[in-house]
């Protein structure tokens, strides 16, 4: 019989070494279907590794899609924080990246001053709005916000392809279904030159670090972690519960706003309805693979978009399917949350029948 | 001589008719050996431009590829690597001195297989199901529609889109309710029509693709598409040194063979076929010229 | 009763991390027989007999139980449905019930083959009902179990065990959530049972049930057996002093004269969707000085009572006064800004943030205060130190006060939750069963406690199922029955149990 | 207006709400024994990709009709056994196990039909169900085309209702899930298995999920195209709440998404001039989310969905 216990306490070594291992064990995985494909597994990782690292273009790429990444994996760290289940973040960053370019891309042509706050908190609105909805239908009727937020990402996606049909279409997009372009004074500027990393990655990292230290370290946080850890006993200890619903249900889906925002006003320049890639989804694997810690949500963020990239580019360079990337990231999600779990508990073998004798 | 580097990035797997075309032409050119020909489908927008890059900087000589999504950044790609050859499906204009443009411009034969719609429907209502309202399909729609009052003026439409590009059993449901609705002939945009008109027995014209193999008996006629003359005339810029910014557009007109009609004149009307030669060789000779519109088309009501 | 030993615990031992649980107990039970296991919380009771039962593997030791022929055979340790198939039944101290089915259905789960493509409902039925008709114990079999009562759902648990013909019962504190007069008919029901040969095994922390219905005495201590006596030959005193290893003080109650009122409830009306919520028309004063106690059989309305004084309920009609002002708007923050100190019934459920940390629970209620915060973010320094003067004022013993609350024992929970409220020196205080489920020793601590507030010049409103508790701390007792609160004017135990009951005095 | 009641007098109208909703009706009866066993499965989406993917490779490759369905149902359970060890014995999250499921099955299924497929220009087609011809039951006026002349797969997926409505309420293993979804410890407590019961009901859900991919490849169409399942998963998550855990009213939930599908694509062809389409295309998730708040309230949720629970440890 095997038997699982939870360790005392963790080593330290294996709380660093347990989810490198869990991703070498991944990437060792991996070869499966590269040798299926009939590519060589060993030229392969080599491919890999130099498309993530191998030029400074391809660390910045790395960075550009890290960048999205952290926005909905902060939403989703901070919503799953008070057990608010927020599975909506891809909904509300398109909501975010809405009203990024409705104010963006000319209806307001003024310094980019004004212009480029006014989008970001727009944006933040927007997706807040997102979220707020599915709270008020939680909180008020007890409608199950899973499945609320899962099935306004499918509204939201709707609406905006109405939108990009109707009001937010360029009238020069010769009727293609998108937007105009934000103003160039309204673009969150470029990091590198010639790259595509910009600003947002600063404006994420800042972010997660602040989500950080007002989890840890304010009244605010404090009232968030007993909400999700106890709603019962905080409502119990005169905690607004239901304040800290919305408080939290306005963050987590700003934050996902500005995942819109950012890819928008930072990246494309205009919005389409192929903005994202599920970058909402993805972020709720960023936010478990970080144990729901906004500073683990970077790191998170940056081995999701590492593997992702990476795998991509070895897809091109080896002549296989490029349907092996997110195969890759699917494998490492999964053994990093296994190793996750061998981090945190043991198995113990047993042999029952011993004892009884 | 030396073979040609070519690389295409598609935004959607290669089974997609559009993407099959550029696909098919390619691989062709590859048999023959002018090319070294590979390919990334599925690539999301935000990720396009990355994978240009590497291309690029792969030492690629001709990227292909479909740019509708992004058409400014992937402009951007094109300055930052002068030396490589970009031909982007593209709704606007070439930029010097690398960046031509490419589009299915077929809507000469959609005309044309409009009129035999028109000519065949008995109940003069045509059901067609799109995938998105964008120009690319408006405006074939539009010529089709076009063809079909020509030859019946009395003819009405309904139309609808599915919002995706792959739904085929949804596309399937759309194609039964037209016709629960009437329709007799479906033009079938996309993948799922045809099938839909096998099993209620009426007929459905093609589009881009020839599929009368797959569905005997039902597809009357066919709008095709053929990217031979634009690659093949891309290819050999390349090879000689001489490839420019331009708009290979017009080699999807049916004048370079860039767009065919075929019919399967067991199922139309013989008066019909002999109509439908008649204005295609009007169109071949620049003697008629179908009219472009890339608004949204609308059932009638 | 005959010596005939029908299940025998050979050195059993269970270590969890660092706790030693269990540690080379052994233990014999004979034929008949009722053996009550006694011990502080964490002495390692459940620990044992979940081992007897196979939840948990021992460390070390045997289980012996004889067969229906009356020979001691070797059990396999770890399967609980070895356990099912040697005749020994089990109660365990939480409810395992599926609250979705009803009585019959998980009466009967596990009974049946799952491979079975039909169920034999009519004659599990039937052997249910011959069970209910011997044992006299009885429980609406037909509604989901979510619907019952305390009292029902723990007769469904055993009904449970007897149902599977156990002849062995072990009964883990089954009387925790009784009134007497449900226990006392449990233990009637169970002992007319030992007559047929039944042998039980019961945990409890009531002394006087044990002196009542039980025929010997087992005592652990921190994981060891310390003793064993026969009933006949024990006192409250000797037993506590087994268990505790020294004398545990007895809480006297002095006469004080009643202070202003401190609670007044004006015809407060809740409705609520079942009786256990539900408050009519209730009126009742609470005065500085005095302990008003509420007894009653567990669902009339206490929790509803309970929710209304700590500020969780907006009650439908009437008006709650604490010393002189008026409640407008009633919630749980205002309760405690009015003075109004709270114990709440369900200690893991409403009374701790279990992942949270010892000190961040005794802060809880005060976030506010300039001692907790200053300019929204938290003084930790400040609220350490706090918390470790009021671990060491309040005895809250555990791995510090930077450990989860979750990892205090139940007595140590409730030694936070004592701290938390009686720091601040309420006028009121709510005790909502503030010794439910703890040892002799905790609950006396929680009694001073109280006492002391009293003296001090809180009023306190104490709600007990235990009636022997209200019995000897309130000043005052009412009775609540269906969802309305009737004066008893006396300390009568028979006259108060039937009121309890609803049977005019 | 009238053309409102004409549509929903056709007959075509409610035998297309009865095809659309097969696939409905397969996913929903599959969550719905994972929920009640107290595991959310979100691997759902992926897995009908799954389904839809390997019983149509399998028919392609010869294995017949039922062959495929068959491989379809393994693929199916297999993908549900790897969100049951993660779930169950290891307890963890069943958010992110199952986004982590829905991913890895939707790529296993597009890299390994590519990498089978490595140059078809158009998909590969094979022979699906057809409608079963009935002798006399498909002539009857109404009933007839509505409900006879649905594939075996449409009569499969009623069927599977009748029988999940059985094993649920007859049995005492249906019992036994319904107790372990509301408190582990009650099952535990009578010696019977809850990783068992709990991995046993994933397993056996993931299967039924399977099918309605299956479904889609091999009755609704022909072929298997990347993004055909297209959020069709994730509608039955909605739907299992809707239908309160209940066979019956999953069936009914799945009907009525079904009924609006069908409705949409009709009015959308009358209307589409005067509103834009997609008006029609949000009518169905937005009546799920009215549905939803409807009934929240009275719905009663297994009270341990989301929980893990560990043996030997209370
Ligand atoms: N599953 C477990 N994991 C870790 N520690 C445990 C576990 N179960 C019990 N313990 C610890 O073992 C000791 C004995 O616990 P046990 O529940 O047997 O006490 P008890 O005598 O039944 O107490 P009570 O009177 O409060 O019910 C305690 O210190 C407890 O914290
Ligand atoms: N013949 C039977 N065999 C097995 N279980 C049964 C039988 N009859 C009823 N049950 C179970 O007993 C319980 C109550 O039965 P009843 O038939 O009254 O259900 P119900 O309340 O009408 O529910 P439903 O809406 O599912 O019909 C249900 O949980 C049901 O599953
Ligand atoms: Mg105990
Ligand atoms: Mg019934």
């Amino acid at each position: 019989m095997i038997r699982i216990e939870a360790r005392p306490s963790t080593p330290r070594a294996m709380t660093l070494g347990i989810p490198v291992l869990s991703a070498l064990i991944a990437l060792a995985l991996a070869a499966i279907p590269l040798l299926a494909a009939g590519a060589n597994p060993i030229a392969a990782y080599g491919e890999m590794l130099r498309g993530v690292f191998g030029s400074v273009f391809a660390v910045s790429e790395m960075l550009t899609r890290a960048t999205p990444l952290i926005f909905t994996g902060l939403a989703a760290a901070l919503a799953f924080r008070a057990r608010l289940w927020n599975i909506g973040a891809e909904g509300q960053l398109y909501l975010g990246a809405m009203a990024a370019v409705a104010v963006g891309s000319g209806a307001l042509d003024i310094p980019g001053l004004f212009l480029l706050p006014l989008i970001v908190v727009l944006g933040a609105a927007a997706g807040a709005a997102g979220m707020v909805v599915p709270t008020f239908l939680k909180v008020r009727f007890g409608a199950d916000e899973v499945v609320t937020t899962l099935l306004l990402n499918f509204i939201i996606l709707i609406f905006l392809q109405m939108m990009l049909e109707g009001p937010l279409q360029d009238p020069m997009g010769l009727g293609w279904p998108q937007s105009a372009p934000v103003l160039d004074q309204g673009m969150l500027p470029p990091l590198m030159d010639r790259m595509r990393v910009h600003a947002g990655l600063i404006v994420a990292l800042v972010l997660a670090v602040l989500a950080q230290f007002m989890l840890a370290r304010s009244v605010w946080g404090f009232r968030l972690r007993a909400v999700g850890e106890n709603a019962a006993a905080a409502r119990h200890a005169g905690i607004g519960v239901n304040r800290s619903l919305f408080g939290v249900a306005i963050l987590s889906g700003g934050l996902a706003g500005l995942a819109g925002v950012s890819e928008v006003a930072g990246l494309k320049g205009y919005l389409t309805a192929d903005l994202s890639p599920g970058f909402g989804y993805t972020g709720i694997v960023v936010a478990m693979l970080a144990g729901l810690s906004p500073a683990g949500v970077v790191i998170a963020a940056l081995f999701i978009a590492s593997v992702f990239v990476g795998a991509d580019s070895m897809s091109r360079a080896m002549g296989v399917s490029s349907f092996l990337a997110d195969l890759v990231v699917s494998m490492s999600l999964l053994c990093v949350l296994v190793g996750g779990f061998i981090a945190r508990y043991r198995l113990v073998w047993v042999r029952a029948g011993k004892a009884a004798r | 001589a030396e073979k040609v580097k070519v690389a295409a990035i598609y935004t959607l797997p290669v089974e997609q008719q559009w993407i099959s075309r550029i696909h098919k032409a390619l691989n062709t050119a590859a048999e023959r050996g002018d090319i070294d020909y590979v390919f990334s489908e599925n690539v999301a927008n935000t990720d396009y431009e990355r994978v240009m890059r590497e291309y690029a900087e792969q030492g690629v000589q001709l990227i292909m590829g479909e740019v509708f999504g992004l058409e400014r950044a992937a402009r951007k790609v094109a300055k930052d690597y002068p030396d490589t050859a970009f031909l982007m499906g593209s709704s606007f204009g070439p930029v010097a001195p690398n960046f031509s443009v490419f589009d299915n411009w077929i809507h000469e034969p959609s005309y044309l297989t409009g009129m035999v719609a028109g000519a065949a429907t008995e109940s003069n209502v045509i059901g067609m199901v799109g995938g998105y309202a964008i120009p690319e399909v408006n405006r074939l729609m539009h010529a089709f529609m076009d063809g079909a009052r020509e030859v019946n003026p009395d003819v009405t439409f309904i139309v609808n889109f599915i919002d995706s590009w792959y739904d085929p059993p949804k596309a399937k449901e759309s194609a039964f309710a037209m016709m629960d609705a009437g329709a007799d002939v479906m033009y079938a945009e996309r993948f799922g029509v045809s099938d839909a008109a096998v099993e209620r027995g009426v007929k459905a014209i093609g589009n881009v693709i020839d599929t009368a193999g797959a569905y005997p008996g039902t597809i009357m006629a066919s709008a095709l598409w053929h990217m031979e003359a634009t690659v093949d005339k891309a290819i050999s810029n390349v090879a000689a040194g001489t490839f420019e910014a331009a708009d290979y557009g017009q080699y999807s007109f049916m004048a370079y063979g860039g767009g065919s009609l075929v019919m399967d004149e067991s199922l139309v009307a013989p008066e019909t076929v002999e109509a439908v030669k008649a204005k295609e060789a009007e169109i071949m000779d620049g003697l008629f010229r179908v009219n472009v519109n890339d608004d949204r088309p609308v059932s009638d009501n | 009763m005959t010596d005939h030993t029908v299940l025998r615990l050979n050195g059993l031992s269970k270590r969890f991390g660092t706790v030693l649980a269990n540690d080379d107990v052994s233990l014999a039970l004979h034929r008949g027989e009722v053996l009550a296991l006694l011990g502080e919380n964490g002495a390692g009771k459940t620990t044992l007999m979940n081992m007897l039962f196979g939840h948990y593997l021992p460390d070390a030791g045997t289980v012996q139980v004889a067969g229906p022929d009356g020979v001691l055979a070797p059990l396999p340790l770890g399967h609980p449905q070895a356990a099912l198939a040697a005749g020994i039944g089990m109660v365990h101290q939480h409810f395992t019930l599926a609250e979705n089915l009803n009585a019959l259905d998980n009466i009967t789960l596990g009974s049946e083959p799952l491979r079975a493509l039909r169920r034999d409902r009519k004659s599990a039925r039937q052997k249910i009902e011959g069970i209910i008709a011997r044992s006299g114990l009885s429980a609406p079999l037909n509604v989901p179990v979510g619907r019952l009562s305390v009292g029902e759902c723990q007769r469904v648990e055993i009904l449970k065990a007897l149902y599977r013909d156990a002849r062995i019962l072990v009964l883990d504190e089954p009387t925790a959530v009784l009134t007497p007069q449900e226990a006392d008919t449990l233990f009637d029901n169970i002992k007319a049972m030992t007559r047929d040969g039944l042998s039980v095994i019961f945990i409890s922390h009531k002394l006087r049930e044990v002196l009542a219905f039980s025929d010997r005495i087992a005592v652990l201590r921190h994981g060891r057996k310390v003793g064993e006596m026969a009933t006949a030959d024990a006192d409250e005193g000797a037993i506590a002093r087994m268990m505790v290893g020294a004398d545990t003080p007895k809480v006297a109650r002095e006469a004080m004269a009643p202070g202003a009122p401190v609670l007044q409830l004006q015809g407060v009306t809740v409705p609520g969707r079942s009786p256990r919520d539900t408050l009519t028309d209730v009126t009742m004063t609470v005065h500085a000085h005095e302990i008003l106690g509420i007894a009653g059989i567990s669902g009339n309305g206490q929790s509803a009572l309970a929710r209304v004084i700590s500020g969780l309920a907006v009650p439908q009609n009437g008006t709650i006064r604490v010393g002189e002002e008026q409640i407008a708007r009633p919630g749980p923050a205002t309760m405690v800004r009015a003075g109004v100190g709270r114990i709440p019934e369900d200690r893991h459920h409403e009374g701790i943030v279990g992942a949270m940390s010892v000190a961040e629970n005794m802060v809880i209620e005060r976030l506010d205060d300039p001692s907790v915060q200053a300019r929204g973010l938290l003084r930790r320094g400040a609220i350490r130190a706090h918390a470790e003067a009021l671990a060491r004022a309040y005895d809250v013993r555990g791995p510090g006060v930077d450990a989860r609350a979750r990892l205090l024992s139940g007595g140590n929970i409730q030694k936070l939750i004592l701290a938390r409220v009686f720091e601040h020196a309420p006028r009121l205080i709510l005790a909502n069963q503030p010794t439910r489920g703890l040892d002799m020793g905790a609950a006396a601590e929680v009694g001073r406690r109280l006492l002391q507030a009293r003296a001090r010049g809180a009023g306190v409103v104490l709600i007990s199922e235990d009636l022997d508790e209200v019995l000897s701390l309130a000043d005052r007792i009412l009775v609540i029955r269906d969802g309305q609160l009737v004066d008893t004017h006396s300390h009568d135990r028979e006259r108060i149990g039937l009121m309890m009951a609803g049977e005019p005095a | 207006m009238m053309d409102l009641l004409n549509i929903l007098l056709s007959e075509s109208f409610w035998a297309a709400s009865l095809r659309i909703a097969t696939p409905l009706i397969f996913g929903v009866l599959g969550a719905l024994i994972c929920e009640r066993a107290g595991v959310l499965n979100l691997g759902i989406e992926g897995i009908f990709v799954v389904g839809a993917m390997s019983g149509w490779m399998a028919v392609w490759l010869g294995a017949g009709l039922w062959g495929g369905v068959l491989v379809a149902a393994l693929a199916g359970a297999f993908f549900g056994l790897l969100h049951a060890i993660l779930t169950v014995p290891l307890g963890l999250s069943q958010h992110v196990s199952g986004l982590g499921i829905t991913l890895f099955a939707t790529s296993v299924s597009y890299f390994s039909y590519r990498t089978a497929l490595p140059n078809v220009s158009s998909p590969p087609r094979i022979e699906p169900f057809q409608p079963l011809d009935v002798p006399i039951l498909s002539d009857l006026p109404f009933l007839g085309p509505v409900l006879f002349q649905q594939t075996a797969l449409t009569w499969l997926a009623l069927l599977m209702v009748a029988l999940v409505w059985y094993v649920m309420n007859r049995t005492a293993l249906g019992v036994a899930i319904q107790a372990v979804g509301d408190n582990p410890d009650s099952v535990d407590a009578q010696g019977l298995s809850v990783y068992g019961l709990r991995m046993g009901a994933i397993v056996a859900g993931s299967a039924l999920m399977a099918l309605g991919g299956a479904f889609l490849t091999m009755s609704a169409f022909d072929a298997f195209f990347f993004g055909m399942v297209n959020g069709r998963g994730w509608v039955c998550i909605a739907l299992v709440i809707f239908a309160s855990w209940r066979p019956g009213k999953a069936l009914l939930g799945a009907l009525l998404f079904g009924a609006f599908d069908a409705l949409q694509v009709r009015l959308q062809a009358e209307m589409g001039a005067l509103v834009p389409g997609q008006i029609f295309l949000m009518v169905p998730y937005i009546l799920s989310i009215i549905a939803l708040v409807l009934t929240a309230r009275s719905a009663d949720y297994p009270r341990a969905l989301l929980t893990p629970w560990f043996k030997g440890q209370r």
